[in-house]
């Protein structure tokens, strides 16, 4: 019983792993109030996903899908490319976001969203 | 292109383009917006006209526009739509001749003129209307346009009457159009043709449908429970504007509800008969009570004003009642309820004519005694004998009295009531005949208490601003009397000719002409249908003044208004402000008691990530231990090598000094690279040591996501469950 | 990613230290790894790699390179609007190779049938996907480059005027 | 050689290539201006070009690079694709004519344009792509520029507000990836066409992975276009973007994702999921729950932009309900909410911002008497408020119309009621904006009406409200068509 657990467990390990490291990624985001652990906790998630992405396509003991002689056993190269933009649109929108901290940071004086909030004021009506 | 029924087009866009010709040009004459007001009127009066010769000549004119989506524009007026909006433009004309001479002072003629024509051109619109669409779209645009006209005086007073005339005519044309478009999913088509065999089979409820039309058409006819906005509107507009809007745009609710009631809600299944009837007898018998409030109410409170024209207000709204009351006797006696037909249609007419005179003179006292309060009025007789007689005749036409105009219609609305209690059988139907002669008895008795207060006694004002009426008054005013004592005189021939309207539209006779023709005015009247009313409203009078009624105020709280419209008005304000000032902020507040528990939640977790960090640490220990022995154990063969390599070291002496250098370059990037963790600690600063949970920007945002993100994930596992 | 000199501020003059160990290393390293990007660059369609991952590379080297050295010199060298321009040009190649397909009656980005293929595991084959990888090598890498220089320049400026 | 075949990517790479070339001619702003309203206007024809096109000759497939479907990227303009991608060209025609001859609220112009060209690509990409990797890819780049022209104003409010929807849109999109890689788990296709062919037969033996992705979607979707209680970035971020920004932002780029939505949910995983899953449920609930709440905010607000910001939050609700009541007359009134909600809101917002700009008044009780002043613009104003309302003769009028009807063709005649009582409410939130505007002293004699070139887009958004309000039956077919196909 137990055992079947396990295997199942480690059958889907990068599964897991990529959800556990959505959960910390998540966990992050709601307990921080420092903008930069913020958006370290949206990179983590954003890893999470693209592991979650690349696991699909991988196959045990597969290669490059570059044909070559002697190699038979590809990875499904359609995740791992999605990946590389994803890689992409994660960096930028980190990029922007930290540009964005370094403005906020120039208006307020704080990265702190709490800070923030109280200097702003809560204009909600 | 241009075929005869373009004709139809002409009554419309005639005063609409004189409006958009006022509004683009900015040119500040004082004739020029007169000019194009009561050209544009005429034009579509007599374009009018002419529809209506052609319709008694029997040509159907029809013509759609913009046929579109599956709804365009449709105008096919039927012989009633015609009648009544050849009134109406008559009635348009001669106020808009009046105001050429009556808005002499006042600022903004254009906007008030054109806003003047563009409700013209709606009211107008909505008579010729074929379909409920185009009706509805005429309809809304004459309640907006008349917006400017009742805020024209720009006071806190005007101000507040515009609010409530535009918020609930806009609800009222809301549940209005809600009808519509349940009748349109239902029959399919907006039509206005007998549609209650359908709705029957369709399974939709005709009480509903019914309530929707009556509360959209009533709030504009001012019924009790939705006439509040009624006496503000009337007092704070213009007068001419309040002649139209009580002479002509009310006539539109009138004419919507005959409409609806005679015609959509007719059946035309032999089958479904019975059921019909049952339906039509019902809401005849719930309008028949709407109808008695409506009557009776308007009477006491018109009873109790000291102000002509809230007097004249509550008088509208008692007049309306007694066209409900006739329209009521109609769906009550289904097949032969063609007299009370003929009747609603007829008073409605009598009512367009004489309300307005009513307001006009209204506006007359005004602008020649300075104020509308009775304390300030009385014995303007003297001053102005044309009104006096003029106000008299169309006091008298109100009353009823034979020779004036509301003669014909009030016998005919008696004699339908009467019908009706002989057709039910029930005693409260045979009250309700004695209710309207107790109305009746209230109306004279605030005629006369106006009649006296303006006219009679001592003038009690500051002065009198001008000697007499100007002449295109009087030609207005003489004018309308003439007509009134005309309907009054020859009552029958006028009823024949609404019976004409009414069979026109009214599908359900086809007997009408031959029994109407049995009616006789003289000698009901001999019956003392009218009479006994007269007699009454004077001893109420008479009782009144000695019980000094007049005087008392009844209590704010007594009113429709106090009583429903504004507790519903402020709780849905505080319902706003409570709603919005609390929720949108905190929304945060519910998710902020979730966001504890989860907070709560998530120091567990971070319970278990300090066992994580001090199982690091440990190791770290453990490690740091180890590195220590073989540091010693370092030291040891470094001891071993020195002594070894003692010469080596005075070879390398030269080298050191390079070694020096590197190592002075590796302090220095230390020296940096712990400013860079000092700088982070520094901008860290709190956000480090966060340890309470807290909720705020960005991370409610995340909370909510995450929220409605696990409730979704369950509604749909749990369904998912079952179903796939 | 130009979008970032919308916020670019006004340069003041940086106190960066000078490193002789950091510069040498770096000297000797950098050829090194800007070699290496370029590999991959030109392996893109060989191999595992391509635009992304060389232009990365390199414009990693760079930004090594601008922080080893002074931040003066780099701006006689690569200066910002010279990363912008790469960008842009980058991202026209691209386009204007996707256009040469149109020109020859093909679809938008069209390869076989408009570009030479050559032979399967040469360098100089399967058309035009080179030129995209080193187009796409020098958007990326340019895009890299100006990143870190808005970065710098905020930040700059955040502490320059309040 | 440019056959009209090619006109769906070609609108694409005009507006990419403008964006990328606009930042390089910086120096000369007058060729950048040049250059920003010509690539509009290439694209709004190529839009009309291929939406007629799409009208006579069906659904065209366009395969970028020559491969087809499966393996290659694919862009799929249909109906639906060429409706929406007609408005959104026209409308960000007008947005660029407004944002080159309005004031400069900008420190860095060029930039500015470049951004808008990028979203506008971006948006287009969204509605025409075929395979959802790109549709992600589009959406992610429309997220960044959105926000980026949100936070070119370098205002205090407008950084913290990017900020805000940077990291919520973040969050969405990463569902949306999520959501992706599910399918993706479940069809080994991304091509949508494929997709759902696959979907078909192995829905069935991977329920979790499409239920999962399923609401992934609604999150995360549902964040970027502000579905009522995920709305919470929207109103800071509307109201203090520039004012062209706020148009874009409020008048297309929330209906984008929407179409994102419609495009996967609904095309891809197919209407039968739909009657089987109670996420029909849960989006009619939200929507109802966005347009009674957004009205309720929007009748407290005093601060015009942020009033319109909450009454966008409404029209989303009016759009999802549309689409979740799953009657044909109810889509069709949603299709058209995305057109008519585009013209009304950004004549407003226009308006609005112009008002703002002239008189440096930003709430509803300084309006007094500014309708002397700015007669045009306030005509405009209350043209837009009354459409807004729903006024018969008015746009608006027409799609609340087929929406209510579609309601009760859907035998949920208390939408129907709902969709009437919010027109109920928004004449309460927008009648004292006009009433105080025409009614009441004259408060600031100084101010005057903007040049004609800064008034010509809202004279144009004007008459098309009368325009569609009066003669609906241009569009049509194309809407017809569109419904049809999301309810196949």
């Amino acid at each position: 019983m137990s055992v079947e657990i396990l295997e199942r467990l480690y059958g889907n390990i990068y599964y897991l792993t990529s959800v556990i490291l959505f959960v910390i990624g998540f966990h992050t985001m709601l307990t921080h109030r420092n903008l930069i652990k913020k958006l370290m906790a949206l990179n983590i998630m954003d890893t999470a996903i693209f592991l979650f992405f690349v696991a699909i396509g991988y196959r045990e003991g597969g290669q490059a899908p570059i044909l070559l002689p002697g190699v038979e056993r590809f990875v499904n190269p359609v995740p791992s490319a999605l990946i590389l933009t994803g890689i992409v649109i994660s960096v930028s929108f980190t990029a922007f976001a930290l540009a964005l901290v370094v403005l906020l940071h120039k208006h307020y004086g704080t990265i702190d969203s709490d800070e923030i909030i109280a200097i702003r004021g809560k204009k909600y009506v | 292109m241009f075929t005869r029924d373009t004709l139809l087009l002409l009554p419309i866009l005639a005063p609409m383009l004189g409006a958009l010709l006022l509004l683009l040009n900015p040119a500040r004459s004082w004739l020029w917006p007169r000019v194009v007001a009561v050209l544009a009127a005429f034009l579509s009066l007599v374009a009018l006209v002419v529809v209506f010769n052609l319709r008694q000549a029997g040509t159907i004119l029809q013509l759609n526009l913009l046929h579109v989506v599956d709804y365009g524009l449709s105008f096919r007026p039927s012989f009633l739509g015609v009648t009544l909006a050849v009134t109406v433009a008559a009635l348009w004309f001669l106020a808009s001749i009046f105001a050429v001479s009556f808005l002499k002072s006042t600022h903004s003629p254009r906007r008030f003129f054109a806003s003047f024509l563009l409700s013209m051109g709606g009211c107008v619109g909505v008579f010729l209307a074929n379909d409920y669409f185009t009706f509805f779209v005429f309809f809304e645009l004459m309640t907006f346009a008349a917006y400017p006209l009742v805020v024209h005086a720009e006071s806190d007073h005007a101000r507040r009457a515009g609010d409530i005339y535009l918020y609930m005519s806009v609800a009222g044309g809301l549940v209005l159009l809600f009808g519509i478009l349940l009748l349109v999913w239902a029959t399919g088509t907006a039509e206005i043709a007998p549609k209650l065999h359908v709705l029957l089979e369709r399974g939709v409820n005709p009480y509903l449908l019914a309530l929707m039309f009556l509360v959209g058409f009533g709030l504009k006819m001012g019924l009790v429970p939705l006439h509040i906005w009624l006496p503000y509107t009337y007092v704070s507009a213009p007068a001419p504007a309040t002649a139209m809007l009580s002479g002509a745009m009310n006539k539109t609710g009138v004419y919507g509800l005959v409409v609806f009631l005679t015609v959509t809600l007719a059946n035309k299944s032999e089958t479904l008969a019975p059921a019909a009837t049952l339906v039509q007898e019902n809401i005849g018998l719930i309008l028949l009570g709407l109808g008695l409030v409506t009557m009776l109410m308007g009477g006491f409170l018109a009873l109790m004003q000291s102000n002509i024209k809230r007097l004249l207000a509550y008088s509208s709204i008692s007049q309306m009642g007694y066209i409900v009351l006739a329209l009521a006797s109609a769906m009550y006696l289904t097949k032969e309820g063609g007299l009370a037909h003929t009747a609603a249609i007829f008073h409605a007419f009598n009512h367009a004519l004489f309300s307005t005179t009513l307001f006009l003179l209204g506006g007359v006292i005004y602008l020649h005694a300075g104020s509308l309060h009775f304390d300030r009025l009385g014995g303007l007789a003297r001053f102005l004998p044309f009104t006096a007689i003029a106000a008299l005749i169309a006091s008298l036409s109100v009353l009823g009295l034979p020779g004036f105009a509301g003669f014909g219609s009030k016998i005919l609305i008696h004699k339908a009531l009467v019908t009706v209690a002989e057709h039910g059988d029930s005693w409260w139907l045979l009250m309700t005949e004695k209710l309207f002669v107790l109305g009746s008895a209230i109306t004279a008795a605030y005629f006369i208490k106006l009649y006296l207060g303006i006219f009679f006694g001592k003038f009690k004002g500051t002065e009198l601003r001008y000697r007499q009426e100007g002449w295109l008054m009087r030609a207005v005013l003489g004018v309308l009397c003439c007509g009134m004592l005309l309907v009054g005189m020859f009552p029958g021939l006028a009823m024949r000719f609404f019976s004409l309207a009414a069979e026109g539209t009214f599908v359900n006779i086809t007997y009408l002409i031959k029994k109407l023709a049995t009616v006789d005015f003289w000698t009901a009247y001999a019956y003392g249908g009218v009479f006994w009313p007269f007699a009454l409203g004077i001893i109420v009078f008479v009782i009144a003044t000695y019980c000094r009624f007049f005087a008392w105020k009844y209590p704010k709280w007594l009113s429709v208004e106090a009583l429903v419209f504004r507790p519903a008005y402020n709780f849905f304000l505080m319902l706003c402000c409570l709603y919005a000032t609390k929720a949108d902020g905190g929304i945060c507040d519910v998710y902020d008691r979730g966001g504890t528990i989860s907070g709560r939640l998530l120091r567990q977790v971070k319970r278990f990530d300090d066992l994580i960090d001090e199982g690091y640490e440990a190791v770290g220990h453990g490690t740091s231990q180890i590195v220590e022995q073989a540091r010693q154990l370092d030291q040891g063969v470094s001891r071993a090598y020195r002594e070894v390599g003692g010469q080596v070291h005075t070879v390398a002496h030269g080298m050191s000094v390079v070694d020096a250098a590197v190592g002075e370059a590796y302090e220095q990037v230390g020296k940096a690279a712990a400013r860079v963790p000092e700088d982070l600690n520094k901008l860290e600063g709190i956000g480090s040591t966060a340890s309470t949970f807290s909720l705020q920007n960005v991370t409610i945002g995340s909370l909510i996501v995450a929220v409605i993100l696990l409730i979704i994930l369950t509604i749909m596992y749990i369904y998912g469950g079952q179903v796939l | 990613m130009w979008l970032f000199w919308l916020f670019r501020r006004r340069c003041i003059k940086v106190n960066t230290m000078h490193d002789m160990v950091l510069e040498v290393v770096n000297r000797l390293l950098l050829p090194f790894i800007q070699l290496f990007g370029m590999y991959i660059l030109f392996h893109g369609h060989l191999s595992p790699g391509g635009g992304f991952s060389g232009g990365a590379v390199i414009g990693a080297s760079l930004i090594l390179y601008s922080l080893t050295f002074r931040f003066a010199r780099i701006k006689h060298r690569i200066d910002h609007d010279t990363s912008v321009f790469f960008e842009a040009a980058g991202a026209l190649i691209y386009v204007a190779v996707g256009f040469v397909g149109l020109f020859f009656g093909y679809n938008f980005l069209t390869n076989r049938g408009v570009f030479p293929l050559g032979v399967p595991g040469q360098l100089w084959s399967s058309g035009m996907i080179l030129i995209i990888t080193l187009a796409l090598g020098a958007k990326v890498s340019g895009t890299i480059l100006s990143l870190f220089q808005e970065l710098l320049e905020g930040g700059s400026d955040e502490r320059g005027n309040p | 050689m440019f056959s009209l075949s090619h006109a769906p990517i070609l609108m694409v790479v005009t507006l990419l290539t403008a964006g990328f070339i606009v930042p390089l001619v910086r120096k000369h702003l007058l060729v950048a201006k040049a250059l920003f309203l010509g690539a509009g206007l290439l694209v709004t024809i190529l839009s009309f070009l291929v939406a007629g096109n799409v009208l006579e000759n069906g659904t065209m497939v366009y395969n970028v690079g020559g491969w087809a479907a499966p393996h290659g990227i694919v862009l799929v303009v249909d109906a639906f694709a060429a409706y929406v991608s007609l408005v959104i060209s026209v409308i960000s025609l007008v947005i660029f004519w407004f944002a080159v001859f309005a004031p400069r609220e900008v420190k860095y112009e060029a930039g500015y344009y470049a951004l808008i060209l990028l979203l506008t690509a971006a948006m287009h990409g969204i509605v025409m792509a075929g395979d959802i990797f790109n549709l992600f890819v589009f959406v992610e780049i429309s997220s960044l520029a959105a926000v980026a022209i949100i936070a070119v104003k370098g205002t205090k409010e407008s950084v913290e507000a990017s900020f805000r929807y940077l990291i919520l849109s973040a969050l969405g999109s990463g569902g949306l990836l999520f959501s992706i890689a599910l399918l993706f788990m479940v069809t080994g296709h991304l091509n949508m066409d494929f997709m759902r062919q696959t979907l078909a037969v192995t829905a069935g033996q991977y329920p979790l992975n499409v239920l999962t992705a399923l609401a992934f979607m609604v999150v995360g979707l549902g964040v970027k276009s502000a579905l009522f209680p995920l709305h919470i970035w929207l109103p800071d971020a509307h109201a203090n973007a520039p004012t062209a920004s706020s148009a874009l932002l409020s008048g297309l780029v929330v209906k984008v994702y929407i179409v994102a939505f419609i495009r996967i949910a609904y095309m891809t995983l197919g209407m039968e999921l739909f009657y089987l899953l109670p996420i029909r449920q849960i989006l009619l609930v939200m929507a109802s729950l966005a347009i009674v709440a957004g009205s309720v905010f929007a009748i407290v607000q005093d601060n015009i932009k942020r009033l319109l910001a909450f009454s966008t939050v409404v029209q989303v609700g009016y759009i999802f309900l549309g689409f979740s009541l799953l009657s044909a007359r109810a889509v069709e009134g949603a299709v058209w909410h995305i057109l008519i909600h585009a013209i009304m809101k950004t004549l407003l917002f226009l308006a609005v911002g112009v008002v703002i700009h002239q008189s440096g008044y930003k709430k509803i009780s300084q309006l007094h008497g500014l309708g002397r002043r700015m007669p045009l613009t306030f005509a405009c104003i209350t043209l837009g408020a009354l459409s807004m309302v729903g006024i018969p003769g008015t746009a608006g009028f027409i799609s609340k119309l087929y929406l209510a009807l579609g309601a009760l063709d859907a035998g949920q005649a208390i939408f129907a009621g709902l969709i009437l009582l919010s027109s109920l409410l928004s004449a309460v939130y927008y009648f004292p904006l006009i009433i105080t505007a025409y009614f009441g002293h004259d408060a600031s004699p100084t101010v005057s009406e903007p040049s004609i070139a800064v008034q010509l887009p809202l004279v144009v958004l004007s008459l098309a409200v009368l325009f569609y309000g009066l003669m609906p039956s241009v569009l049509l077919p194309l809407v017809r068509q569109t419904a049809a196909l999301i309810m196949r």
